[in-house]
């Protein structure tokens, strides 16, 4: 058997075509009006049941905002940790008997090393008040009679070099007392990012599960509680074109506002941490500040909340057809 | 345009609802059929509407085997058939008009078009006043006039009604059954299944009997009278 | 009128009573029959239809699931503050020119000090061995021709005493050149975990709210296809009580299950963290490991998504039954 | 022990479907009411099972106001009325025995006793074989028997019946019709609702006669014939 076509309307009888047959205009005027027939009755369907509807969209919303906060927060703290891991400088702790002008001759030589991009000189005078902006540390400086603290030099490494490398270099120099590059810091940094991304990963796979199956499922169900209407639409001729339609058009409005209701979570919680997170990275003397969403990243998250209602509500039609076809 | 050839209907829990029946329709004809609860009239009527298909033997509409219809092509096969069923079938959340718009929406007829046919309907089963009504106000008679005026808003070329008039008083029976015999002249052909054999009696058009699945009566008027 | 008590068998016209009463023995077993009458079908319910148990088991369980896991995560995050914090010692760095036996007598002055419960020394020997542990300062003392580091003083106050006053004060000590407590660091740690709590308190609440809803609206959804049915029970006689309990047996079936997959994710996420964790805790040369669910906690657990189901049911039952009593 | 004291019934769309209704019952009395399609018949029925109050007059069970029926009542009072409902409503995913034991179940009978009654009631309506099957399965004809079952399973004082036959055959009718003559001799009061004016007829009982919501004719053959 030949699937029916486009062309089926030509193909019926023509002793039967009683009804008047539309032309291609009409056609399209009918289409349309399908599709109008869908979309009012499916927004007549969420209007009718505000109670129902509500629960629906917080349930998805919920699922929703969850992958969303978690991915800003993952996002925030990338580029909190890239704005550390940028800094490839090496600290230079000279000897405590170099001076001055042994600490300016130092930083001559090393500018002349084709490994080195930049040297800037830390004076024990500019390193104290650095450190006296901690309060702790402020008071025990204050009641040294002296400054114990040395010069440093912080060399910034060209662009090819392995900072690790040139960091036991300079450090072998002899007016050198300590080299820093924080390596170990870097790994632990490294490690605990990697953690956090595993963490989030698992959370946030569960979470986009949760939502593609809390969609799916509330559209199954609530076609479950509309089985006698769609096997009557069925057996009064109407197509699975038909059927899903207004379904299709139901997940996209749950959909939708589920979106909307996932924004406003999310910018209600960057609202509640900003003040936290602000004293946080005042505490380390940073000005740091939660980005937020953008205006790309909102409707980002509202199509994809859409395009996951409509799929939802696509997969849950389709299972119910294939599973009535053997009795129709 | 309607024949069964040789048809059994075993459904799946082994019940054998239809053994052997043979018969056909004519374009225009106006059948009854008539036979003890459990005969097989409703089986009959849904292998017609293809709800269920043949266990054996063929049906065939205007000489397409209904068995052997792709799935995509049976929407458009019930769109030619009216169908009023045994238990009515109304989308409960819907109102009588919109319940009886629903077959020419599915056609996709000009919206212009299907008020009047609507209205014209409703007033032919008498329930003119009712269409803002929702199904769940209506006595059960009122609803199975909303499934008549459904099945015939359309003026399918074949309509299958199923106790049509089961429910509903012995004067409306008779104006229900004086709806169906104006309908050949339009060019639909009608069979009716009902127990009411004192309206058939009455009638005198031809009756197919069945029991226990088995077509033992293929009564004519013109042969018998 | 007043409302019929369990007296009301009695008060039933004698005479139209042919059905035969049973007495309290079997009234009892009439109870019996009635739950079990209820659980076999709501476990029959289940069990006809594994593909919609298990969709709304999965967005139970994961729903659960989500709020367990972010509590088992502060749990050993406030574990590990804990740890950390508990350690309220001071070091003291002594001057350079303070050598074992000037730290010895100070260690003496120091144990009889009223404010001070403890003083244990660390020689310069031993505070070289204990960095040299973290590879990339090894190398860097390896280089020196000298042990540079001088004499250290761990002071353990005493049970009342504020750490930071004490500190301060044995700062001013002349033997001491570096008071260090920690304060700042310990500031920002509590920073760092107020700012986790409240991330994850606001997590917790939409997650709950979230199990809540899911469970409520499945049931609900599960309610709606089944109210002709409901409708049929109320209209042969069954009582509110009779028409609820398949329900109520329903949720703790999907509470139950939905524990059982929340308990299993738990276990699998503690299970995947397991050696990220290790490999942090190693790096920072402890030896914290996750310590998982204790069986109470398990237990704890699957009582609440019991207790959640049934409730969930419960709620959404009671709103139909209240929704549907005009009607009847 | 059933009375109907000046009662009308306005739906909430405004519909008067009874006005001023005034009629009783006596106990182990067998009574017919009839009427147009949307005459009020079945709404005298659900007055009766509490599934409707009335909007004005009093409908009096054994000398209890069921308007006044407080919530928790309800479920009670209904246990000792069987309905037989016109459109059936039995429960789709149970077996035809356990929508006939329900009412049973409900009422707490021991598991010994239900299963001897629920066999009694089905082969009572010619489906002692069909026990195991589910009601989809079933012809409409089958179904309804089905709920005439449950409605006489437990031996109610009272039997409402809204339509018994609407999907029965006239022989079948006869039979279900003596099942019901039988039941005033066992003590249990019937009121049936009906169309079958033929069935009626030959039956010659008291019928009580509806016409828009106003009760016409109360018919007693004791007085006419
Ligand atoms: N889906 C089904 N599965 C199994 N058996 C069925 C099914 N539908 C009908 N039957 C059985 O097939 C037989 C014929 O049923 P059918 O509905 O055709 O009878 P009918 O003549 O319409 O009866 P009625 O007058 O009572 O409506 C009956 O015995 C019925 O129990
Ligand atoms: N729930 C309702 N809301 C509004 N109107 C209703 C409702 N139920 C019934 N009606 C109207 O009340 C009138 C009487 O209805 P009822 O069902 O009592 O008629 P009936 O005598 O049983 O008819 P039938 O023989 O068709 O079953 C009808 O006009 C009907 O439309
Ligand atoms: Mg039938
Ligand atoms: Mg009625």
């Amino acid at each position: 058997m030949k699937p029916a076509k486009r062309t089926r309307r030509r193909r019926e009888p023509k002793n039967q075509v009683r009804v008047s047959r539309p032309g291609l205009r009409q056609r399209l005027s009918v289409w349309r009006d399908l599709h109008a027939y869908s979309l009012v009755s499916s927004l007549g369907r969420i209007v009718a049941r505000p109670f129902a509807t509500g629960l629906t969209v917080a349930v998805m919303g919920i699922a929703l905002a969850l992958p969303l906060g978690l991915g800003l927060l993952l996002g925030e703290l990338e580029r909190l940790a890239g704005q550390w891991r940028e800094s490839r400088d090496i600290g230079l702790y000279l000897r405590v008997e170099v001076d001055a002008s042994g600490a300016r001759a130092l930083q001559d030589t090393l500018g002349r090393d084709p490994e080195v991009a930049s040297v800037v000189l830390r004076s024990p005078d500019e390193g104290l008040s650095e450190l006296a902006t901690d309060p702790d540390l402020a008071a025990m400086f204050a009641a040294l009679e002296s400054n114990p603290l040395p010069w440093v030099a912080v060399v910034t490494p060209a662009a090819a070099v392995d900072p690790a490398a040139l960091s036991e270099r300079l450090g072998a120099l002899p007016e050198v007392e300590l080299a820093q590059h924080d390596a170990a810091w870097r790994a632990r940094l490294n490690a605990l990012l990697a953690l956090g991304r595993r963490a989030a990963i698992l959370a946030a796979v569960l979470l986009g599960l949760g939502a593609l199956l809390v969609v799916g499922n509330t559209v199954r169900l609530d076609i479950q509680a509309r089985a006698d209407e769609i096997t009557t639409v069925q057996l009064l001729g109407g197509s699975d074109g038909f059927v899903r339609r207004p379904f299709l058009y139901l997940g996209v409005w749950y959909g939708l506002l589920a979106g909307v209701l996932a924004l406003s979570l999310a910018l209600a919680g960057n609202w509640s941490l900003q003040a936290p997170v602000a004293a946080l990275a005042a505490s380390y003397g940073g000005d740091f500040a939660l980005r937020g969403l953008s205006a790309a990243d909102a409707f980002g998250v509202l199509g994809l909340a859409l395009l996951l209602g409509w799929l939802g509500a696509f997969l849950a039609v389709g299972h119910h057809l294939r599973r009535h076809r053997q009795a129709n | 345009m309607l024949r069964f050839d040789q048809v059994s209907k075993r459904y799946p829990n082994g019940q054998l609802a239809l053994d052997g029946v043979d018969f056909s329709l004519d374009a225009g004809e106006l059948v009854f059929l008539t036979g003890h609860s459990g005969a097989g009239k409703s089986t009959i009527l849904k292998l017609i509407g293809l709800i269920e298909r043949p266990s054996r033997g063929a049906v065939l509409l205007d000489g397409q085997n209904l068995g052997q219809a792709s799935r995509r092509r049976i929407p458009h096969l019930r769109r030619r058939i009216g169908m009023v069923f045994q238990d009515h079938r109304l989308l409960l959340e819907r109102s009588v008009y919109d319940n009886v718009a629903l077959p020419l929406l599915i056609a996709g007829h000009p919206p212009r078009e299907v008020g009047k046919r609507v209205r014209h309907a409703l007033d032919k089963v008498g329930l003119g006043e009712r269409e803002r009504s929702l199904p769940g106000t209506l006595s059960t008679g009122e609803q199975q006039r909303v499934g008549i005026a459904r099945a015939i808003v359309a003026q399918p070329p074949l309509l299958i009604a199923d106790e049509p008039t089961g429910n509903l008083d012995p004067t409306l029976s008779v104006e229900i059954m004086d709806l169906f015999l104006a309908l050949p002249a339009q060019g639909t052909t009608v069979l009716v299944a009902s127990h009411d054999l004192h309206l058939i009696r009455n009638l005198n058009r031809r009756v197919l009997v069945l029991d226990k699945g088995r077509l033992i009566d293929d009564y004519r008027p013109g042969v018998a009278a």
